[in-house]
């Protein structure tokens, strides 16, 4: 299998040396062809005006955010069950970015909802969900932080993770019933009118602009996270190499 | 097993208790029980006492004897002394009812010490047995590893002191010159 | 179930209610999140008893996640998990065990203290009822998600906070439909059985999903 | 204030901020508090916006004493309290800056986080200036109240819920001025400066009694 | 100081450093400075060391250094190492640097050791020093503290080895045959 080959961490990084330039290269061109498309190409909603633009930019960070989830959990298994040396260092290399786009999608959601709702914030089950989402990543984050042991963390993570990726579909299916429950229809429905084909094809683009932008990022944060962890090694390497007092022990402590 | 500060004794201890995961290879035993692991067979001794200070003392060791499974091997014979009696034997029988905090230091180390007797297992793991004890305890102690080794157990112990013990194979840890920190991504 | 886990379970109890009454801590605990809302909503008595299933949960969920952190800290600190970890058996029941016993020492003096604190919410008798039966069906959830969280710490020192956080939004799915099934016994139209049954399941899966998940990261804890 | 004190006060920064960021765990409790209400109390933002300033009131009172009782704690298992005591420098000083450092650290990021999640509470920009404002004078008081329970249960490991048990009966009257002058803001009739001065006066107060009593309290921990 | 598990020498060490309040009766210094009571001459040693993990090791050093106000007295000239030359001469200059965390016990024993050399005073109250060292530190840590011996220090030590210390004057610890537990309202 292909991935085995780079559980090599030094070959992994020469692989993201030369993939890197490239998929930035991708990444800047998807960009500038959306954002064109999003401002001149594409229409106004004829009831949204031009905040439906905030949409190109909400949207794709909204899936993101969720397809970022999925490859942390992919990841975990990958750490408990495979045992693939570079799944935690992906793993927990994912989890900011995760929690970046999710805090993006809640914001220009929210910014959205102001002018379209007259509020920024309703308990919606949707919004309700990306907001546990966020709370999840986060807490994943602080485990990481406060663990000093890596590989450590990366097990506790690990399980977190699945055991989080277990629970969010009941999260989402009582959210909706939670919501449906004691709100009464005055809660504004998303969704709306089936988008136009004009206004589906940059959003396409920009979605596929913010993945390449996610894998940008998380190859970055990989390769850092091994370079971190290196540090930490040859740091823990030079407090265990055993060097003799300079001075012999029945001397006197003064010179 | 001896060596400086911070050459892995107590690591190595705790390898072979199964507490710490292998990198690589495996450890097994001969002679014991087959559908057992090898740690199963050991008891581990190390710097905590694995102590309630809120039960009592009997109590403390009664459930060690419930909880820990007696393993016999080919050339050791089980043998269990009820926890009363062990206590007796270590010299701390009078403080059997006695919650467990209202125990010194050396004493706790010698009911943590009884746990050994209540349930037999052939290995014992031990990471510097005889710290914190005065000369006293220190040959009690010194007498039961001889007792155990002569039925036939086996001792792995870290020891910054000499141990007088009946049979000895000693096994010293240097630090490599260039230390390898493994599992690290270096 | 044999012999040793008997014993255990024993120990568990008798470490509860003796180390300096968990139980009763725990019920305080209760007792000043339920009694501090007040002070802070104001004295209106229709609104309070309108929140007030939801402040019982809350202060359930609160208390019952913040006991936690001792769980299996304590075992590690002084060895005994070492032990638990060396000794052959099952971990997974072993988790069961120790959290079955500890619901019994804190979750469920909660329950029962339930009643009490409704009254001062001004609930109504039905709704007093159905709060302390949905409370004593999804308290068992709260501890049996807590101790994965409560595992996932074990190492830390600082763990009350971080357990709290990373829990609580797992714990969000029982928290709902325990405290809409204690609503719906309240305003007749919808039906109970619904999300009580639902409130049922839920403890049932974390029965299996937590003492597993609990077990693995405990092993790997362990350096 | 000599060398000695601005040398503990910058311990205790560094501490605070790399173990793990005991800050972000905080702010992280209180986002969940906070969030976990209205899936008790139901999505309704009107009733959300009333009791908005007491949630969060409530969010931070439980975050800010849940997060205290490693104050001293820490110090005593690794041993540094003995040497505080008996180092011949003023105790009471030494809480005070300890405190200090401990809300710069996990205070302050709570009132920063306090107005996002206002906006989940449906505030409007004048009760979330108020509300802000409240929280950044009486949190302090919090934590200074808080410290003379973390050093009363300096000695005890289960120091988290026993600590806010202790506590919160001792911080309600903080809680009770913090919530009304915010609520005095948003209600125009009422004058905001009136309980917003006793909450200062209260904050005074407690830099003045919580060392004390701290003090006190840590000089008969130590056996 | 010696005596079995148990009799006090820890309790007694604790009460000479102020920790545990006295029954009745004082502790007074003679030749110390008048302004400040007996323990503030004294460094306590115990089982415990003071160092925080997340800190590097000098800062550790540092903040004790800043925190312990040095202390002379008649006989004993104030006399203090910078730390980082402290760490240099015992052996762990090369982790100043690294946070403490990553010490092995040895190495936190001997940075807790060096908090005795950054900032001086009179009297040194050690609890079984030795305790989880290696022979060659313990020799390293014998002479440091013959060499405050040297210098018109006194150092009070729990032990239950032998010590060659060059002036040594021994307090044996008994258990009284009567036990009375005092304060006890017995
Ligand atoms: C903070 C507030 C908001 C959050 C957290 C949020 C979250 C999300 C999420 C997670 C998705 C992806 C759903 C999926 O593909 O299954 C999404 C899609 C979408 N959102 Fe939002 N949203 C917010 C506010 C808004 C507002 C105010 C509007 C406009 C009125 C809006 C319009 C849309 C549209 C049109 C889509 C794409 C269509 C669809 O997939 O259903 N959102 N949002
Ligand atoms: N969890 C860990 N992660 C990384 N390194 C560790 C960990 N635990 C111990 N070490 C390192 O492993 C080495 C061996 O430690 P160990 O405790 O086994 O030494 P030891 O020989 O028992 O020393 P001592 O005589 O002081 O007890 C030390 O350098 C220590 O810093
Ligand atoms: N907080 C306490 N309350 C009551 N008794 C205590 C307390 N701390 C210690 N003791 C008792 O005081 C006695 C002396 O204990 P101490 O720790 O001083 O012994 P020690 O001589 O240092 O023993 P060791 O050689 O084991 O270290 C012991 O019997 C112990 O049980
Ligand atoms: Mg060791
Ligand atoms: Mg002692």
């Amino acid at each position: 299998m292909a991935i085995w080959d780079y559980a090599n961490p030094t070959r992994f990084l020469r692989l993201v040396q030369i993939i890197l330039p490239w998929l930035i290269g991708l990444c800047v061109i998807a960009f500038a062809a959306g954002l064109y498309m999003t401002f001149f190409t594409a229409p106004d909603d004829y009831q949204q005006g031009a905040t439906v633009k905030i949409m190109y930019i909400h949207v794709p960070a909204a899936w993101l955010a969720m397809m970022c989830y999925s490859i942390m959990a992919i990841s975990s298994l990958g750490t408990l069950v495979w045992k693939h040396p570079l799944a935690d260092v992906s793993a927990k290399a994912a989890a900011p970015i995760g929690a970046a786009f999710t805090f993006m999608s809640l914001v220009t959601g929210s910014l959205w909802g102001k002018p379209m709702w007259g509020t920024y914030w309703v308990w919606d089950a949707r919004l309700t969900s990306v907001l546990v989402l966020f709370i999840m990543y986060l807490g994943l984050i602080a485990l990481w932080r406060t663990m000093e042991d890596p590989i450590k963390a990366g097990k506790a993570a690990a399980i977190l993770t699945l055991v989080g990726a277990l629970n969010l579909p009941i999260i989402k299916f009582s959210v909706e019933w939670w919501n449906t429950l004691h709100q009464p229809a005055s809660v504004m429905r998303m969704g709306g009118p089936t988008i136009a084909t004009s206004m589906l094809i940059p959003l396409f683009v920009m979605a596929i602009a913010f993945t390449l932008l996610f894998f940008v990022l998380h190859l970055m944060a990989m390769r850092n996270e091994i370079l971190r962890r290196r540090v930490r090694a040859m740091r823990l390497k030079a407090a265990a190499t055993a060097r003799p007092a300079t001075v012999t022990a029945t001397a006197q402590p003064a010179e | 097993m001896t060596g400086a500060n911070g050459v892995g004794k107590s690591s190595l201890l705790r390898t072979l208790a199964g507490l710490v995961p292998l990198k690589e290879g495996g450890i097994s035993l001969e002679g014991g029980e087959d559908d057992r692991t090898a740690f199963e067979h050991s008891h581990y001794f190390g710097h905590q006492d694995a102590v309630k200070p809120a039960l009592t003392v009997l109590e403390n060791l009664t459930f060690w004897q419930a909880f820990t499974a007696p393993i016999s091997a080919d050339v050791f014979p089980t043998e269990i002394h009820k926890p009363a009696d062990a206590l007796e034997f270590l010299g701390i029988g009078h403080t059997a009812r006695l919650p467990a905090a209202y125990l010194s230091a050396g004493q706790k180390r010698r009911l943590s010490l009884a746990r050994l007797l209540v349930s037999s297992r052939p290995i014992w793991l031990m990471d510097e047995p005889t710290s914190a004890l005065d000369r006293h305890s220190e040959a009690q102690l010194l007498g039961l590893m001889n007792a155990h080794l002569d039925r036939g157990g086996m001792i792995v112990t870290a020891t910054h002191t000499d141990l007088p013990l009946n049979s000895i194979r000693t096994l010293h840890l240097e630090a490599p010159q260039d230390v390898r920190i493994v599992g690290e991504l270096a | 179930m044999t012999g040793w886990a008997l014993s255990l379970f024993r120990r568990e109890i008798s470490l509860a209610v003796r180390v300096g009454g968990s139980a009763m801590v725990g019920v305080l605990f209760f007792l000043a999140v339920v009694t501090v809302i007040p002070f802070g909503v104001g004295p209106d008595l229709n609104l309070l008893a309108r929140i007030g299933p939801a402040v019982l949960w809350i202060g359930a969920l609160l208390a019952t996640l913040l006991g936690l952190d001792r769980l299996f800290q304590a075992d590690r600190e002084d060895g005994a998990l070492d032990l638990f970890l060396m000794s052959g058996r099952s971990l997974e029941l072993l988790v069961l065990i120790k959290c079955l016993a500890h619901w019994m020492a804190t979750g469920l003096p909660l329950v029962i203290a339930a009643p009490v604190l409704a009254i001062f919410l001004n609930l109504e008798p039905v709704a007093i009822g159905a709060v302390t039966l949905t409370l004593l069906v999804g308290t068992p959830a709260l501890t049996l998600i807590g101790a994965v969280g409560a595992s996932l710490t074990v190492s830390l020192r600082r763990g009350g906070l971080l357990l709290a956080v990373l829990v609580i939004p797992l714990a969000i799915p029982v928290l709902i439909f325990g405290v809409s099934s204690a609503d719906a016994a309240i305003h007749d139209p919808v039906p109970f059985m619904t999300p009580f049954l639902i409130l049922c399941a839920l403890t049932l899966i974390t029965a299996v999903i937590g003492p597993l998940a609990s077990a693995a990261a405990l092993r790997f804890s362990s350096d």
